[in-house]
């Protein structure tokens, strides 16, 4: 059995990777979808696999069970999906510089989905999120740019935090960082608060939760909808699934943090709310629903934490649940990148029209042009109907570029405060 | 006939000859020249891979010369030796490469390379040294070889650093000579030993060996760019790019990171060092360097010089892993020696593919580069990534050991020095690559160079993937039984921490 | 005996603090002419103080090398300096060496009186009586082959330095014609007073010269003072404007000049090759051998000794063209 | 064979081979090149003839004349006087063969004489064993070395010469002083009898001071140095790679050996001012090369510098007395390879450029890439820095010093090695400019080249070899009997 | 008090005069009488001393020595004539060069 998926497996990771390279020069046809093949293949495989790679990193290993099996099958509708939007915009030459990138998210994604152990997880979501750094500024104006660093300053942070529970786990188990062996270990320890803290710190960045979630909302404004779609779900999914997979839930009661966590969970939802209400646009629209929803798994896993009894009474419940979750994010953006799409589209293409066809198409660019010089006229008519007040509200909440920039450094200088605080009390 | 007391003096030679037969040569001779080094460099190669194999199947290789009535030039095949002398072996044969691509029509060709083989030839008498006056005398002959090679451009900036080069190891070798002739006088061997050799030295000598001590790493210090003794490492950037490659990478200043675990496993004995209280120190000043070079390296725009002031950040990981002073640590340490010495090598090879081709410079003038030298900027953008330590690159396994060798020891401040020192890494490595792959061109390059449908030349391109490639390969298969991290095992548990 | 040794003690005072005032006028005297007069005189008083010392060769060899050649040298030297002090258009170069430096210096005289005072002093710690070497020179002497204890020493006990000596000679002749050049010998018309008394002299100065040679093995003399004679009997005729033929300047030249250390060299060959040590005379053939030697020597030395007074070297057309 | 390189007396073979080459080349001066260098190489070969002989019967004595010691004059040779005959045949051969391309015709038949009569005076100074006898050497020696000094000719040659000529006149006139006092004090002028009868007493004690000045003042020991960097800065280039290399060795050697024998077992402070005076020669000597604009006199001054660690030994002999001695021996042999290559590099750029002048040396060190290489590696040794001679005995000097924790001497020692780091580069460093060529240039014998670079080659090679020439130089316990090693 | 010893005093006197002429002239020829004033200081102490045999026939050696010493002196002073005549004829002064080092 695992001789016959032994190949696939293989493929799955290594084949996105290995079309990154041809993909380069758009050498090969259709290479996002080429890359999805043999994750799909695997969804229809029937019975559970497992691959040990003891020759990778400090070994690691791939299987798949019906948990995985949920998150792969989101994951590959939400790629398939993301794919297909970005092939149907073929005439952006942004298109074959993204591709690489897309396949390198697609490879992380699936790797740490995959992945039986920290070390594994840890190194393949690094990759999806540097790969989704690629995508979200391919587009190369100064507003992905920006959102681009934002999002790496998160990304960077949650993995300093991620591998300072690495490092602590594997202390503790003495190198052997399977799930099973991790969660059994630290629920018996000194350091596994430290260990919660850091972990659910570096996922909660990852994922975007309140109140490290700036970096979805910026880059939301800017990024192409393939990419907002795969924001919108991979990100928030794999963050659940990490701290499920990494966290002794169920094992350990640590009533204080799962305390902190709801309220932060319940201020997510509200935020959203508030912000739902105040700030208008229907890009943004996915940004809020993705905080709120958020904020509702969070609650969850702050409830298991405290009272593990709840959590595992549902345990059975987790995989499904995040495998929704995602799912349901991801058509969220989708529908409502569509129809902003719709609405923008005029304005993409045509500029690319008048450049990439010479042969003449210009009645119609003609045509084109002038609709959207109107559609132009009414957006910013609708942008000054906007209430001043409602503005004002917005500021206190986000104050745009500078507070970008602010709200980056704090949450590191946040970051390593507590990472004194927690050694100071390890060490006391 | 001991055919095993040979090796380590065939090592040796199958880079001196070829060195002193070439400065010899015409400077037309390209051919010959670049056989010689070729030659030269494969042969050392198999002497190195038949003396892994020996030494992990427990063989001896020693070469004993007398030196001194007292004192021998040992050359001696350990395990650690091995690992440094496989890096460099290694690399001498990709930098030659990459230098031949580099140099064409270069006036002084036959001088680079001659020097080019001491170079090599240091570095490895470094690696094979056996004792500590072996050690200073080839330690010695790298900062001598390689000065030539700091001023080859023969530029009044290339002279000023050659000069500030000078200042500065000899300086340090000055303080080397008088810590080691000092231990001389106290112990009456120089012998390096498993777990050291002062252990039955009386209390009433710590006071000295405490400046021994720091004697000696001052000494290795200067090399190895501890803050503050790396003033000459950024000015050396005028260099070549091949030689910035090897400096940085593998001769220069890993001898002396190389000499500084050597002083602390095989002179002083980790125990015994931290016994007389000299390791926190120093991790403390290697912990001040890897901030300070990274903070230093954030503000560089010539990206010569910001890759130099990473290295002076990443070396020190290597002290800092070796001054924890614990097994794990030293792992990461240790391998680290290999590990930086890769991702550097690559990102200097970048770096000059980036001038020759297209003469770039600075960070400034990088905007879009990635689309007109994919391949180059591939390489480089694997190299910063291990830097950062981000995994699978070999950078990561560094940190990791590091990370855990620190907890493991109790040091949990190292945790701190390493998170920030990745940050910065990470803030000084990635606008690079997002210059590079995501803005626009400008309109033209500083200074083209063409090279038929290639983005540059085959000897330019493929050293850098090779070495890419590489440390890509050795963090992803760190735990195969001969990638570094396993070597770097076996060390520790052969010679630092055999109960 | 009182009375003599009274006289003896008045004598010897007086001739030693004679030799410090005209060594203390050579050095000051303003005017270096009358300077080098002085010091010839110097020269002859120190010649009455070896006499005193019972040291009769010396005082030979200073009348004629240290007083008298050394003199010659001097005056030569002073006129071809104010020749070329001339030349150099510097007028007053004289005067103003005869006025240099005439104020007395007070460090260097302070801090050389307590080095005098102190080897005066350890010169007086010196044990009143000490035979040194002459017990076992006397007891050698008979073995020697000269009866003349002085000749004894430089040829035989201590031959090796005469050796020695000849090669500084050689060395001090090659210096100066290094230094100073070639020239082509140019014969000189004497003044008559001159040309007669050279001609008259030049025979009895040989004369002399073999005669002291011959004397040297049982009596004062020897090759120094023989030979010293003889180059005085070359600047005698170098002075009255004589010059060696030019064919005779070559080869056969450095050949008698070579002729000392040569023949010492030979002498050391052969003895090694008979069996003996270095300078190792047969006891037999040690006067004969000894004779030899100093003949060549005094050859050598008077021909060094007039070549260093002529300064430049002969030229020969063959070998310089 | 073995029994042939006993049998002849080497020694005497040594004093005479080179005295009758000498007369030889005087009167023949046509053939003179050739008849030098056969000289020069047979000497070369007798001392390796004597080598042989006292590795094999120990001390070398031979009483010339075959009167014993007192009444006579005896020639005598151990292990230190081998290391000074060594050093003189090796670095005389490879200037020789310098000096064959670089003194034409006339010039030639002036050298050559000279050169092989100072051979003579110095073999025969290396291989006496009696004071006045010395004295004579001393004087052959340093009119010769005058003679050769002022080679050149025009005004610095000169003027070099003559303070040279008086400086070695004064020097050798106190030591006679000091021969005379040791004569009537003790009655005898062999040395190895006076060092059984001397004892502490005025004239001992003014005759240590008379000798030791004059022989400093031949020596150069700061601050009697004042005539050697014009002297040896304007002669020619092999000349002055005989200067510096071998003459002053010469008069070392003596003081040397009256320490060892004669004045050392006195004690009393000398040794200390010894030291001081080498102490103030490396640093006074240093800085005035790094100082200097002019190649010639940054190779003089540094030759005044390690001078000073000659002395340095003194003070550090009273209980170490075997390694400091043998770190003196060490450091005059291959100082005498690594300064002759010095200069004789020096004399190929000089020919090569027509001038000396650092800051314009530029292209002139780059087309010279032999000679450029020999003054590096001889730079090698004189900074001190393994492998190489001067580095063998700077370890063995400062293992001395630190065994007695002697500080000021150690940290004088490294000081001295940094500084003279620092000029060497500054000559190394222009012959990577770019400066355009200024100069016409004039062509350099390939031989003139490869004699600079294998004797600078030596230099290094003497650190590898420590081991067996220590162990030679050994022969005949010249510095006493070991210490207790650490 | 002997002859021996005043004329080694005087010898003595002889030599630090010499010395003091040396030091303080600048003129060479008359550092040259310098240098001949003061061997003749040391032959005399020589010399002088080695009447002290009690005998009426002094030590022989020294009066060897002296001997060799004095022909020593005469080939100096001629090679230092000589270097002295040609460099005058260099510099027109008969004084060392003042801008070389001392």
């Amino acid at each position: 059995m695992n001789e016959d998926i032994y190949g696939i497996f293989l493929l799955i990771v290594v084949g996105p990777l290995l079309l990154a390279i041809p993909a380069l020069h758009s050498r090969v046809p259709w290479p996002r979808h080429l890359a999805i093949i043999p994750a799909l293949l695997l969804i229809v495989f029937p019975g559970d696999a497992s691959l040990a790679m003891p020759w990778f990193l400090f070994g690691t290993g791939f299987a798949v069970d019906g948990e995985v099996r949920w998150i792969l099958v989101m994951s590959v509708a939400v790629w398939l999906t993301a794919a297909t939007v970005a092939k149907s915009s073929r005439r952006n030459p942004a298109y074959d510089r993204a591709t690489p990138f897309f396949l390198l998210t697609l490879a992380g994604n699936l790797g740490a989905v995959l992945a039986t152990d920290l070390v594994g997880f840890f190194s393949f979501s690094t990759l999806m999120g540097y790969g989704f750094y690629g995508l979200v500024v391919h587009a190369g104006d100064a507003e992905a740019r920006r959102a681009g660093r934002l999002y790496l300053i998160f990304l960077i942070v949650a993995d300093l935090a991620l591998f300072e529970a690495l490092l602590l786990a594997a202390l503790t188990t003495g190198g052997n960082l399977q799930y099973v062996v991790v969660r059994q270990a630290m629920a018996g320890t000194s350091s596994s608060q430290l260990y919660l803290w850091m972990a659910l710190a570096g996922f909660a960045l990852k994922a975007g939760i309140w109140p490290v979630h700036l970096w979805l909302s910026t880059t939301f404004k800017s990024a192409p909808l393939s990419t907002t779609l795969l924001l919108g779900g991979v990100p928030v999914a794999m963050g659940l699934l990490g701290a499920v997979r990494w966290l002794p839930f169920g094992e350990i009661a640590f009533y204080v943090l799962g305390m902190v966590i709801m309220v932060m969970g319940v201020a997510a939802i509200l935020y959203a709310v508030l912000m739902f209400f105040m700030h208008a646009p229907l890009t943004m629209f996915p940004v809020w629903g993705t905080v709120a929803v958020t904020g509702l798994s969070v609650m969850a896993l702050g409830t298991g934490l405290a009272h593990p009894a709840v959590w595992r009474q549902y345990e059975y419940l987790t995989y499904p649940f995040i495998a929704s979750l995602g799912m349901f994010l991801a058509a969220l953006t989708f529908a409502i990148g569509r129809l902003q799409d719709k609405r923008q589209a005029p304005e993409v293409d045509l500029q690319r029209v008048e450049v990439l066809s010479p042969w003449g198409e210009g009645g119609m660019g003609v045509i084109e042009r002038w609709a959207e010089d109107r559609l132009l006229i009414l957006r910013s008519l609708w942008r000054d109907l906007r209430l001043k007040a409602v503005e004002q509200y917005q500021r206190i909440f986000d104050w745009g570029k500078p507070a970008v920039f602010i709200w980056g450094w704090s949450a590191t200088i946040t970051m390593f405060v507590f990472l004194g605080l927690v050694f100071a009390w390890l060490a006391g | 006939m001991n055919w095993d007391a040979w090796i380590p003096l065939l090592v040796i030679a199958s880079s001196l000859l070829p060195g002193l037969i070439i400065f010899f040569l015409a400077e037309d001779r390209k051919r010959l020249r670049t056989t010689l080094n070729l030659a030269g460099a494969l042969v050392k190669l198999a002497l190195v891979c038949w003396m892994l194999w020996g030494v992990y199947h427990e063989h001896h290789y020693e070469t004993r010369l007398t030196l001194l009535p007292d004192l021998e030039l040992v050359l001696r095949a350990g395990p650690l030796s091995l690992l440094f002398l496989t890096l460099s072996t290694i690399l001498w044969l990709v930098t030659t490469v990459y230098a031949i691509g580099y140099l064409e029509d270069s006036p002084h060709r036959s001088r680079f390379f001659g020097f080019f083989s001491l170079c090599v030839t240091a570095t490895v008498g470094v690696a094979l040294s056996g004792n500590l006056i072996t050690f200073l005398l080839f330690y010695e002959l790298l900062t001598l070889s390689t000065y030539p090679l700091v001023v080859h451009r023969g530029t009044e900036v290339a002279r000023r650093a050659g000069q500030s080069y000078l200042v500065h190891t000899i300086f340090g070798g000055a303080l080397l000579l008088l810590g080691t002739v000092w231990l001389y006088t106290l112990t009456g061997t120089l012998e390096f030993t498993p777990r050291g050799f002062l252990n039955d030295l009386g209390e009433e000598h710590r006071p000295a060996l405490v400046i021994i001590f720091a004697l000696l790493i001052a000494g290795l210090g200067v090399k190895a760019a501890l803050v503050p003794l790396h003033g000459w490492l950024p000015q050396a950037m005028v260099a070549p790019a091949p030689v910035s490659a090897l400096l940085h990478a593998v001769a220069v200043v890993k001898a002396g990171a190389f000499g500084i675990v050597r002083v602390i496993y095989d002179v002083f004995g980790v125990d015994f060092a931290a016994g007389l209280g000299v390791t926190e120190p120093l991790a403390w000043l290697a912990a001040t360097t890897i901030i300070y070079g990274s903070l230093r390296a954030l503000f560089q725009d010539d990206l010569k010089r910001r890759l130099a002031f990473s290295t002076i950040s990443q070396v020190s990981y290597i002290t800092l892993g070796v001054a924890i002073a614990g097994p794990i640590a030293t792992i990461g340490g240790v391998v680290h020696l290999v590990h930086q010495g890769l991702m550097k090598i690559t990102l200097f090879f970048c770096a000059g593919n980036l001038a020759e081709t297209l003469g770039i410079h600075k960070v400034s003038e990088m905007s879009g580069v990635g689309r007109r030298m994919p391949w180059t900027m591939t390489a480089f953008t694997i190299g910063a990534f291990g830097m950062i330590g981000a995994p699978p690159v070999a950078g990561f396994i560094s940190k990791w050991y590091l990370g855990l060798g620190a907890l493991e020891a109790g040091q949990e401040w190292v945790i701190f020095v390493l998170a920030g020192s990745s940050l910065l890494n990470a803030a000084y490595f990635l606008p690079i690559l997002h210059r590079a792959w995501f803005q626009e061109p400008q309109d033209a390059w500083p200074e083209e160079h063409h090279f038929g449908n290639k983005e540059t030349a085959w000897a330019l391109l493929l050293p850098p993937l090779v070495t890419a490639l590489m440390a890509l390969g050795m963090g992803m298969l760190a735990s195969a039984p001969f990638s570094p991290l396993g070597w770097a095992q076996f060390i520790s548990q052969r010679e630092f921490y055999r109960p | 005996m009182e009375a003599l040794t009274l006289l003896h003690w008045t004598f010897d005072i007086l001739l030693g603090l004679g030799l410090l005032w005209l060594g203390w006028r050579v050095l000051t005297s303003p005017d270096l002419f009358n300077a080098i007069v002085l010091f010839v005189a110097f020269g002859l008083l120190m010649a009455l103080a070896w006499v005193r010392l019972d040291a009769p060769d010396i005082a030979l060899a200073e009348a004629a090398i240290g007083a008298g050649l050394t003199g010659a040298l001097l005056l030569a030297a002073f006129a071809k300096l104010r020749t070329v002090e001339k030349n150099h258009d510097i007028a007053g170069q004289l005067e103003k060496g005869k006025l240099e430096n005439r104020s007395f210096q007070w460090w260097p005289a302070t801090f050389l009186l307590v080095v005098a005072a102190g080897l005066g002093h350890t010169v007086l710690s010196l044990p009143h009586y000490a035979t040194g070497l002459s017990a076992e020179v006397s007891a050698n002497l008979k073995s020697s082959g000269v009866s003349n204890p002085v000749t004894a020493v430089l040829l035989n006990f201590r031959g090796y330095d005469t050796l020695l000596e000849m090669v500084v000679l050689l060395l001090a002749l090659l210096g100066v014609w290094s230094i100073s050049g070639s020239a082509l010998p140019r014969e000189a018309a004497p003044g008559p007073i001159l040309d007669t008394l050279s001609r008259l002299l030049t025979p009895v100065l040989i004369l002399v010269a073999a005669y002291l040679l011959w004397v040297g093995a049982h009596a004062p003399g020897g090759a120094f003072q023989a030979g010293a004679v003889l180059g005085a009997a070359g600047v005698l005729l170098l002075l009255s404007g004589w010059r060696l033929s030019s064919h005779l300047a070559g080869l056969p030249l450095r050949i008698i000049l070579v002729a000392g250390p040569v023949a010492f060299v030979a002498m050391a060959v052969f003895t090694m090759l008979t069996g003996g040590q270095f300078l190792e005379y047969p006891r037999a053939e040690a006067g004969t051998l000894i004779l030899f030697l100093e003949t060549a020597a005094t050859l050598s030395i008077g021909t060094t000794l007039a070549a260093l007074f002529l300064g430049e070297r002969p030229k020969n057309k063959r070998e310089y063209p | 064979m073995g029994a042939l390189l006993s049998e002849i007396s080497w020694g005497v073979v040594l004093i005479l081979l080179p005295l009758a080459g000498g007369i030889a080349c005087f009167l023949f001066p046509r053939a003179a090149k050739v008849l030098g260098l056969v000289s020069v190489f047979a000497v070369l070969l007798s001392v390796s003839g004597l080598g042989w002989n006292i590795k094999v019967n120990g001390i070398y004595r031979h009483a010339i004349g075959g009167w014993n010691a007192p009444l006579g004059i005896d020639l005598y040779a151990d292990g230190l006087s081998l290391l000074m005959l060594a050093a003189t045949a090796l670095v005389g051969f490879g200037i020789s063969v310098y000096s064959a391309d670089y003194f034409e015709r006339e010039d030639a038949a002036r050298f050559w004489p000279i050169w092989l009569l100072l051979l003579a005076a110095l073999n025969a100074l290396f291989l006496s064993a009696d004071v006045f006898n010395l004295y004579v050497t001393l004087e052959l020696m340093g009119l010769a070395a005058v003679a050769l000094a002022a080679l050149a000719g025009g005004r610095d040659a000169l003027g070099g010469a003559m303070r040279y000529l008086l400086a070695s006149l004064l020097g050798s006139l106190a030591y006679l002083f000091g021969v005379a006092l040791l004569y009537h004090g003790f009655g005898s002028m062999d040395i190895a009898m006076l060092a059984v009868r001397v004892e502490a007493s005025p004239a001992v004690w003014a005759a240590l001071g008379l000798m030791s000045v004059g022989l400093l003042l031949k020596t150069a020991l700061f601050p009697l140095h004042f005539w050697l960097p014009p002297a040896h800065a304007s002669a020619p280039a092999p000349v002055s790679a005989l200067l510096s290399a071998l003459v002053v060795k010469g008069s070392f050697y003596i003081l040397l050996r009256l320490w060892l024998e004669i004045f050392g077992p006195l004690g009393g402070g000398v040794d200390t001012l010894f030291g001081l005076l080498g102490t103030g020669a490396i640093l006074w000597g240093s800085l005035q090369a790094l100082r200097q604009t002019r190649l010639k006199l940054l190779v003089a001054y540094s030759t005044v510098a390690q001078i000073g660690y000659f002395f340095i030994s003194f003070p550090l002999a009273a209980s170490a007395g075997v390694t400091a001695w043998s770190a003196a021996a060490y450091l005059v042999l291959s100082h005498a390879l690594a300064k002759a290559a010095m200069f004789l590099a020096t004399g190929n750029v000089l020919r090569f450029g027509g001038h000396d002048r650092i800051a314009d040396l530029d292209r002139v060190v780059q087309r010279l890439p032999l000679t450029a290489c020999a003054f590096a590696l001889a730079g090698v040794s004189i900074m001190g820095l393994p492998p190489s001679g001067g580095f063998v005995g700077k370890w063995l000097l400062l293992q001395a010093a630190l065994t007695q924790d002697r500080w000021d001497l150690v940290s004088v020692i490294i000081l001295g090695g940094v500084l003279a780091a620092g000029y060497v580069f500054k000559v190394i460093g222009h012959a990577f400019t770019l400066a355009d060529i200024s100069h016409e240039s004039r062509e350099v014998p390939a031989k003139m080249e490869w004699a600079a670079l294998l004797l600078a080659f030596g230099a290094i090679l003497l650190g590898f070899l420590a081991s067996p020439v220590l162990s030679l130089v050994g022969i005949g316990v010249p510095f006493g009997v070991s210490e207790v090693s650490p | 008090m002997s002859a021996a010893f005043l004329f080694a005093l005087v010898g003595v006197g002889l030599f630090s005069l010499g010395l003091y002429a040396l030091i303080v002239h600048a003129h060479l020829l008359r550092k040259i009488l310098a240098i001949n004033v003061m061997g003749s200081g040391v032959f005399l102490v020589l010399v002088a001393l080695a009447k002290r045999t009690g005998e009426s026939q002094p030590d022989a050696v020294p009066h060897a020595l002296v001997i060799t010493g004095i022909v020593v002196a005469v080939s100096a002073t001629a090679l230092a004539l000589t270097l002295m005549l040609k460099l005058t004829a260099e510099t027109g002064r008969a004084e060392l060069p003042e801008d070389q080092g001392k």
